[in-house]
């Protein structure tokens, strides 16, 4: 076997962590600089595993398997393919930046660092995992780390850090109990058809399973995944949960945990339930386009930064609801694909928010305004998120979308015409919030505010150049996700009430 | 008319006697009456084991013993509950169960 | 050397590109450097683009095929799009006009932006925009084409903002992005549409397969199609009803209203309207919706200007209205006409664009036509080429623009919508009028005492002066007389219109009545009372027009009141009811729990008393209850 | 059958310390009795050990009253390390309370109480170990005679258990009576197929009641609450586990073993008794201020958790309570010993007065974290892997009750979060740390290593478990 990269992708975050333990409580400089070794481990592993990934082959590659419980079938299996690997990748983009953004946490930062890197670790886990029992094991690791990293250094604006953080577990953790149930209930079915327990993702798919039994089972995940998801009605712990957390977790929240639920949607739910995911695709569809729209309407009617972030995460997951149910490669490439961009932009808004809240210590729009004088370089960072929420083309966002609404348009068309008009509300919220903040009058009381400077850059650097990269160079994400994504699609249409024509025509 | 006596009839006395028992522990004030009660309640059950044991298993004496046991068991049972009350007086100067609702909710 | 620049169009955009990375990366500290490296870029763009076009415009065989390579940009199953160059006749005609404004504009922004704090900046934008305007010209793919379309309105967006410490700068970059989104919005579901029923969206390939239209689709959605891809020319183009951002846009600096607002931008959406002709000319419906709007544009916009009191805005109508004329051409059929106005309006609009910017700069921002006059004393330069732009935009022979317009009215005529034609008349009449009004309340009459007007430096005279040098001989490439023009740019099947000789007279008069009326109402009789109280005397018509026949008022009214009410509703929904219900849902438990807590009193007997009594109903339960039935609804034993 | 007393190796270690201890507590000054507490556990270690060296030992005793097999065994040896841990952890509690010589003797015979439960084969043995344990946990209960809590807990405990003890006795007598036999494997035989009588049922239901109140299930679990938060710490935590493991073990022997045949007239039953538990334990446990208080509520819906492996009524099931009792033992030990020793320096058992722990002592905060949330059944930890093999177990037949306990897990986060919410947000009052001893910080990170290595590499101990599991039926 060869080394195992996977694995060391993964613990060396924790292993930082453990590193920090042991580190005095007073060297914050210390605690700083071991997380950005772990992170950048991560992340330097995962850049070289997207890049030396084999598309022409396709599949699960770098696989690490051991046995681990042989009664639940369960195998220590680590491996990667096309759809993880830009996830993996996004974490490890994010959890990098994500230190650099609480930089100047002001207080407790080895407890900080400690449990920013499990979070982290958490999250990548999640991934690179092919075998259910691991997933779930990673599934809700990170929820307890973030809810005290929201009590501890979140902000109370309209609600309470306590209520917000409180919210958002409570409400995850809720939703992961019908996953939970849906899961043991697959498991022990499949085991019963198949006669040996296996967990792996792959094994799973094999299983035919009855169709009602996918059609119920389906609902739970959906349940389950979907108020990860934030898919609405299930969303409104998102806007709350975002304001009230540190920036570090709202970037690693909106930016990649939320995304577990998508991938889970489409690496579990669909790729095991084909018939379920058949069945309750309008349903998805309609609570994708009913996201779209009402977060979109809701963001407009805030004026905390964060709360306007908030919503139109929310609203942007409407779109990679709306890419899954469409049940095309395209669709889902789309969403796939739009969750990676999500996550980017989401985290650079996030990083953005934070350095202004820490500078300003107000994030509502009408208390700002005429910073891009102050603080071009911020004006940069958020102006270059504001234009990716909005799905400008030349940013990564865009072409995302732009498959989303192929691949929906084509299976559901009125319906994915009303995601699309929710464009032109993103447009207005995030343009009103980005000018409002940044242009006007510029404000006195904030002249003496220092513009980015030093390590604080390295988000506005790596996230930005992200944004540009995957924009101008779509195909880099987009090969890499329609490898991962044309098997498990592969035998979605016959279950499909008609079969889809793909691509026009001819 | 007489009638003979039937398995029936002893569970009906011993119901009827566990009952009673079970009623005083559950009324009573006294911490003693209580744990008195509590001792009909167990002879209630030892008449049930002695009775089946002739009825149901006439050649061994299970029940018998069993019935013996119990009554070990309830001996002890009931000293260690006189210990504390007796403790419990000490400091309290009271074995009236009503006022021992310090801990609730 | 030409054949590389044919085979090698890419770099038209990618230079300007470089230079705004250059800037924003490198130079930015240094403006003098940075808009040395920017005007650099721009002109060696200028030469490729010009080599280019020379390629095309001497080799016939691209009057009807055109150069086309492309790469693949991403794809999977059921999506392949590339990016690549098409390099045709009006594409060519594009790229040489873009560039050669574009370089005009920068040498000249040089004076303007003189002392700007922001002029590195400046320059990156202008180049950034020039790369995207460039690619969006040689797109090869409508999605490829749609990109650099966003890329163009997000420059237009920041250098309408540019003075960022402006509240009224931010508003107008806000309102101009999100309404030419709404078009986008449209050109998007089009696009999506194009992709699902004929699987490519490369404008070569669907030139090919849409005239067969009917293997595919119904002629309804076609119709779909053809409108819904219509709504993004509306916006970006200024076409009624979403023309409103465009007058606003004259808050950036003036340079980039000449240059974005003006020459290039704003005419996307009659470069794609032409070049997605195939589509258009199938569908009748929409090709006289185009006509309909186009010529409705041009009146009602020229009819705001003639009121407007301000220089930029009144030039901005007057850039709606002409666009307006574009989109007449392109809805009765014409092409040639259409890019043909489009080509000398890039002229004589940049021209005036960049004299009023002259005049502002000597003025120093006042903008208001009535606070000047004379100006043509101290700024001969730009005075005189001013008047160049105002006949060619008035329809004086041999100015450039006489003879496009001729042009469009003759087609328009030709293809018997006379009520369209005397539109196009009566605009072309009024556009006559507001111009020279406009003329002769700035540069001639009497000075006024507090202006202390100066020539304006080199850098911003001699772009004026090459600018109207093209307004004035622009035109003559495709005379009547001399149709090279016709020959090349056309749609279809060319074919060379025969010259009418009463419409060209009646057009001239036209021209010439609007002008002398100006020049009796503000030069000749401009203190008599009549002429004085004409405001009063209309005063409702006056005040319409004034107001823009309110359409920004309805705008606003609908996005405070329609808009961010609906958003306030939701909120509140959001807030009171679904988080509501998860809230209740939250207290509801802890409600309860906090209720039974009271059942645990402390009370041992109490207990007890619980402990048998759930045994007495367990008892009853099995006692009387069938458990099966139970085990129906819980699931379970059937073991 | 030959009489091989090695069948009852640990239940003779067990005897001789408890009497070892009994004697020397009352012969030592008390100056040095504090030296009992190491005794305690050396003979539990040793207790222990001879547990696992008879892991593979077979047999039963006087005709099949006493059971050896791998199921007993697993319990006595869940219940040893509960009570190793809990003896090693608390000692220092034990020394304030200076009753050491009683104290550890009596846990000692509770631990053997429970042993002889586990290898209990007939309702006499199964009589006798139960009321060994209750017994000596009465008197555990009342032994800080300082504490009006303690008392009036006491006085709770052993009226309520003696009540409990009747029901249980009058229930016993009627399946007696019913079957005509204690054998409770007899009792199977006797009962398979046919239809039961009225009192049968009746019987059957009075040991659910009684069986009930020692693990404390709802309606039966009024006493928990008030005993566990006047008991002296240790105890509460050991009363916990132990008791309920114990009761746990013979509870299924019972229903399992004896009463499988009329499955259908308690299964449902079981089934309505576990969704209470889960449900009313964690809604009470939502209001409470005291922590040992919140944590009886806790235990309360985690009976409600393990019950579901009853109710499964198959090997599964037997697997899931065995490994679910295992891993509660870590980190129910895990959470008292942090209470204990945070009572050690607080005085208190109030939440709020946790202000701050993270800080002043990280790793009590960080292990009462992970066992509260093992509680839960949040991945990775230990009860996540326990849940996962109960409700796999159950969730073909009876989907609402896992999607229930599953939901109800979920919500008791809430009252977990609480708890620290207040000890890693709240800045500390006294800013003092709290210095743990050696001993306390060995349990606290055993009980922490084992409820993380059990979470996430659960597959040693449910071999075990499925071993263990598989002799149950083979009688």
């Amino acid at each position: 076997m060869s080394f195992p990269l996977l694995t060391a992708c993964l613990l060396a975050p924790l292993l930082a962590a453990l590193i920090i333990i042991f580190l005095p409580k007073d060297e914050s400089k210390l605690h700083k600089i071991v997380a950005v070794i772990g992170t950048f481990v991560s992340l330097a592993i995962s850049l070289y595993v997207f890049f030396a990934y084999d598309k022409s082959i396709g599949g699960i590659q770098f696989v690490e398997r051991i046995n681990w419980i042989k009664d639940l079938g369960v195998t220590y299996y680590m491996g990667v393919d096309g759809l993880s690997l830009p996830m993996l990748l996004l974490t490890n983009l994010i959890g990098f930046t994500a230190v650099f953004a609480s930089w100047n946490i002001p207080n407790r930062t080895k407890e900080f660092f400690i449990l920013l890197l499990v979070l982290i670790a958490g999250v990548m886990g999640t991934f690179i995992t092919q075998d259910l029992f691991i997933f779930l094991l990673f599934y809700e690791v990170v929820v307890i780390p973030i809810y005290i990293m929201v009590i501890i250094w979140g902000s109370s604006k309209r609600v309470t850090k306590e209520y917000a953080g409180m919210k958002l577990t409570i409400y995850l953790l809720i939703g992961s109990a019908f996953l939970l149930a849906a899961v043991i209930a697959t498991f022990v079915k499949a085991t019963q058809i198949t006669g040996t327990p296996d967990m792996s993702f792959q094994a799973l798919a094999q299983v035919n399973f009855p169709e009602q039994f996918q059609i119920w089972m389906f609902l739970l995940m959906l349940i389950g995944f979907g108020s990860l998801l934030s898919m609405f009605p299930f969303h409104s712990w998102s806007p709350d949960g975002y304001a009230g957390a540190p920036t570090a977790v709202s970037m690693i929240h909106a930016g990649v945990l939320k995304k577990i639920g998508g991938y889970g949607l489409i690496r579990f739910a669909v790729y095991v339930m084909p018939a379920g995911a058949a069945y309750w695709s309008p349903l998805i569809a309609v609570l994708g386009v009913a996201g779209c729209a009402y977060a979109a309407m809701g963001a407009l009617a805030q004026k905390d930064l964060k709360y306007i972030v908030g919503y139109s995460s929310v609203s942007h997951m409407g779109y990679v609801l709306l890419g899954v149910a469409a049940l095309s490669v395209v669709g889902v490439n789309g969403a796939v694909a739009n969750m990676f961009a999500h996550g980017v932009m989401a985290a650079l808004f996030f990083s953005m928010i934070g350095f202004i809240y820490e500078r300003t210590h107000t994030r509502n729009v009408s208390d700002l305004g005429g910073l891009a004088r102050q603080m071009p370089k911020l004006a940069v960072g958020f102006m270059m998120a504001a234009m990716a929420s909005l799905g400008l083309p030349g940013l990564v966002s865009f072409i995302p979308e732009f498959t989303i609404f192929v691949g929906s348009f084509e299976r559901f068309g009125l319906l994915a015409v009303v995601a699309i008009a929710g464009i032109i509300i993103t447009a207005l919220y995030v343009l009103r919030a980005g000018a409002n903040t940044l242009f006007g009058t510029p404000r006195e009381k904030y002249n003496h505010l220092k513009d980015l400077k030093g390590v604080e850059m390295v988000p506005l650097v790596v996230l930005g150049a992200v944004l540009v990269i995957g924009g101008l160079m779509p195909s880099l994400l987009f090969d890499m996700v329609d490898s991962g994504v044309a098997p498990i699609m592969s035998h979605i249409n016959e279950y499909l009430p008609t079969a889809v024509q793909i691509g026009g025509k001819y | 008319m007489l009638t003979t006596i039937s398995p029936m009839h002893f569970v009906v006395l011993s119901a009827a006697l566990f009952a009673i028992g079970l009623f005083g522990a559950i009324t009573k004030k006294n911490a003693i009456t209580v744990l008195i009660c509590i001792e009909l309640m167990l002879s209630a059950v030892n008449i049930n084991l002695v009775a089946f044991n002739m009825f149901v298993t006439p050649e061994a004496f299970i029940g018998q013993i069993f019935a013996i046991f119990v009554i070990t068991v309830a001996a002890a049972e009931i000293g260690v509950g006189l210990a504390i009350m007796l403790t419990i007086y000490r400091n309290k100067l009271s074995v009236d169960l009503d006022d021992f609702d310090w801990m609730k909710w | 050397m030409v054949e590389f620049a044919m085979n090698h169009t890419w770099l038209v955009p990618l230079l300007p590109a470089l230079s705004f990375l250059i800037i924003i990366f490198f130079t930015r500290p240094w403006p003098r450097l940075s808009s040395t490296v920017s005007i650099a870029f721009m002109l060696s763009s200028f030469a490729v683009a010009t080599l280019a076009a020379y390629g095309v415009f001497t080799d016939a065989q691209f009057k009807h095929e055109p150069l086309v390579y492309a790469i693949r940009w991403f794809g999977m199953e059921g999506l392949n799009i590339d990016v690549g160059v098409l390099l045709g006749p009006s594409s060519a005609m594009m790229i040489f006009m873009v560039t050669l404004v574009a370089s005009l504009i920068q040498i000249y922004s040089t004076g303007y932006m003189k002392g700007d704090p922001g002029y590195s900046v400046f320059f990156s934008y202008l180049s950034l925009f020039a790369a995207s305007m460039l690619g969006l010209i040689i797109s090869s793919n409508l999605l490829q084409l749609f990109v650099f379309w966003e890329l163009v309105g997000l420059c237009s967006y920041l250098l309408i903002g540019f003075y960022t410490h402006k509240n009224s700068a931010r508003e107008a970059a806000k309102k101009a992005f999100i309404t030419t989104r709404i078009g986008d919005f449209g050109m998007l579901l089009g696009m999506l549409a194009i992709q699902i029923i004929f699987g490519t969206l490369n404008l070569y390939e669907l030139g090919q397969i849409m005239p067969n239209f009917e293997d595919y689709t119904t002629a309804g959605m076609m119709t779909l199609i053809a409108v819904l891809l219509f709504i993004g020319p509306i916006g970006k183009s200024g076409q009624f009803p979403l023309h409103v951002w465009l007058p606003d846009a004259m808050e950036g600096p003036t340079p980039v209203s000449a240059l974005i607002h003006a020459a290039t931008m704003v005419v996307a959406g009659v470069y794609l309207v032409g070049r997605t002709m195939f589509l258009f000319v199938e569908v009748e419906s929409a090709m006289y919706l185009i006509a309909v709007v186009g010529a409705f544009t041009a009146f009602f916009a020229a009819t705001i200007a003639v009121t407007q009191r301000e220089i930029k805005r009144i030039l901005a109508y007057s850039t709606v209205s002409q666009l307006g004329y574009m989109m007449l051409a392109l809805g009765v059929g014409s092409l040639t006409a259409s890019f043909f106005h489009l080509w000398t309006h890039a002229f004589f609009k940049a021209l005036m664009f960049l004299g009023a910017g002259s005049v502002l700069h000597a003025l120093h921002h006042k903008a208001d036509v009535w606070d000047m006059g004379g100006l043509i004393k101290k700024m001969p330069i730009t005075g005189w080429t001013f008047v160049i732009g105002g006949l060619a935009i008035a329809g004086i022979p041999p100015f450039a623009g006489f003879w496009s317009k001729d042009e469009i009215l003759l087609a328009t005529f030709n293809e018997g919508h006379y009520l369209l034609f005397t539109l196009g008349a009566v605009t072309a009449f009024l556009t006559a009028f507001y111009i020279w009004r406009m003329i002769f309340l700035t540069f001639f009459g009497e000075e006024k005492p507090d202006n202390h007007p100066h020539e304006s430096p080199l850098s911003m005279t001699i772009p004026l002066i090459v600018l109207a040098v093209m307004a004035t001989v622009g035109g003559l490439i495709g005379t009547p007389m001399n149709p090279h023009w016709q020959e090349w740019i056309f749609f279809g099947e060319s074919h060379h219109i025969v010259p009418n000789i009463p419409i060209m007279l009646v057009s001239i008069a036209l021209a010439a009545a609007g002008i002398g009326l100006a020049y009796v109402l503000y030069i000749k009789d401009r203190n008599k009372a009549n002429v004085k109280d004409l405001a009063i005397r209309f005063k409702p018509v006056y005040t319409l027009l004034y107001n823009k026949y309110y359409m920004d008022e309805m705008y606003l009214w609908f996005n405070h009141k329609v808009v961010d009410g609906s958003a306030r509703m939701t909120h509140l929904f959001d807030i009171y009811v679904v988080d509501g219900i998860v809230n209740g849902l939250g207290a509801v438990t802890k409600g309860t729990g906090g209720i039974l807590r009271y059942t645990q009193n402390g009370k041992i007997q109490s207990y007890a008393l619980v402990f048998f009594l759930a045994v007495l109903v367990i008892t009853i339960l099995l006692a009387f209850n069938d458990t099966t039935s139970m085990a129906l609804v819980l699931g379970g034993v059937s073991k | 059958m030959p009489f091989d007393i090695s069948l009852l190796t640990v239940e003779i270690i067990l005897a001789a310390l408890g009497l070892a201890i009994l004697v020397m507590g009352l012969i030592i000054p008390s100056n040095t009795k504090r030296g009992l507490g190491p005794i305690t556990v050396i003979g539990l270690i040793a207790a222990l050990a001879s547990a696992i060296a008879t892991w593979n030992v077979q047999g039963s005793l006087f005709e099949g009253m006493f059971l050896v097999d791998q199921y007993a065994t697993f319990f006595k040896i869940t219940c040893l390390s509960a009570a190793v841990l809990v003896t090693f952890g608390c000692m220092k509690y034990v020394d304030q309370m200076k009753a050491q010589g009683e104290y550890y003797s009596i846990l000692v015979f509770s631990v053997l109480g429970m042993s002889v439960m586990a290898s209990a084969g007939d309702f006499i043995t199964l009589f006798i170990g139960l009321e060994l344990m209750t017994i000596a946990f009465i008197i555990l209960v009342a032994l800080n005679k300082r504490s009006a809590k303690s008392a009036e807990a006491g006085i709770k405990y052993v009226i309520l258990a003696s009540i409990s003890s009747a029901a249980l006795l009058y229930g016993l007598s009627l399946v007696y009576g019913m079957s005509g036999t204690i054998m409770i494997y007899d009792v199977a035989r006797m009962v398979v197929g046919g239809s039961v009588s009225p009192l049968f049922v009746f019987g059957l239901v009075l040991l659910v009641a009684g069986l009930g109140f020692k693990i404390s299930t709802v309606p039966f679990h009024m006493w928990s609450p008030d005993v566990y938060e006047g008991a002296p710490t240790p105890v509460t935590a050991f009363l916990a586990v132990g008791s309920k493991a114990a009761s746990f073990a013979i509870l299924l022997r019972l229903f399992m073993g004896g009463f499988i045949g009329v499955a259908e007239t308690w299964v449902l039953l079981v089934a309505i008794l576990a969704a209470m538990s889960m449900v009313i334990g964690n809604l009470l446990a939502i209001p409470q201020t005291n922590i040992k208080r919140m944590l009886a509520y806790s235990s309360i819906a985690q009976a409600g958790y393990i019950l579901v492996g009853l109710v499964a009524a198959t090997e599964a099931g037997v697997k899931g309570v065995m490994f679910y009792s295992f891993l509660y033992v870590f980190a129910t030990m895990g959470a008292f010993v942090v209470v204990t020793a945070v009572y050690d320096k607080v005085k208190s058992d109030e939440i709020a007065d946790y202000a701050g722990l993270a800080q002043r002592a990280p790793l009590l905060a960080v292990v009462l974290t992970i066992s509260m949330l093992s509680m839960a059944g949040i991945p990775p930890l230990a009860g996540f892997a326990g849940k996962l093999y109960l409700f796999k177990a159950i969730i073909a037949d009876y989907f609402w009750l896992a999607l229930l306990g599953l939901i109800m897990s979920m919500i008791s986060v809430y009252y977990y979060l609480r708890v620290c919410l207040v000890m890693y947000r709240d800045e500390p009052i006294d800013n003092t740390p709290i210095k743990t001893s050696g001993n306390v910080t060995v349990v606290l990170v055993v009980a922490m290593i084992a409820t993380i290595i059990l979470g996430i590499y659960p597959g040693p101990l449910s071999e075990v478990t499925n071993t263990a599991a598989s002799t149950f039926f083979l009688h």
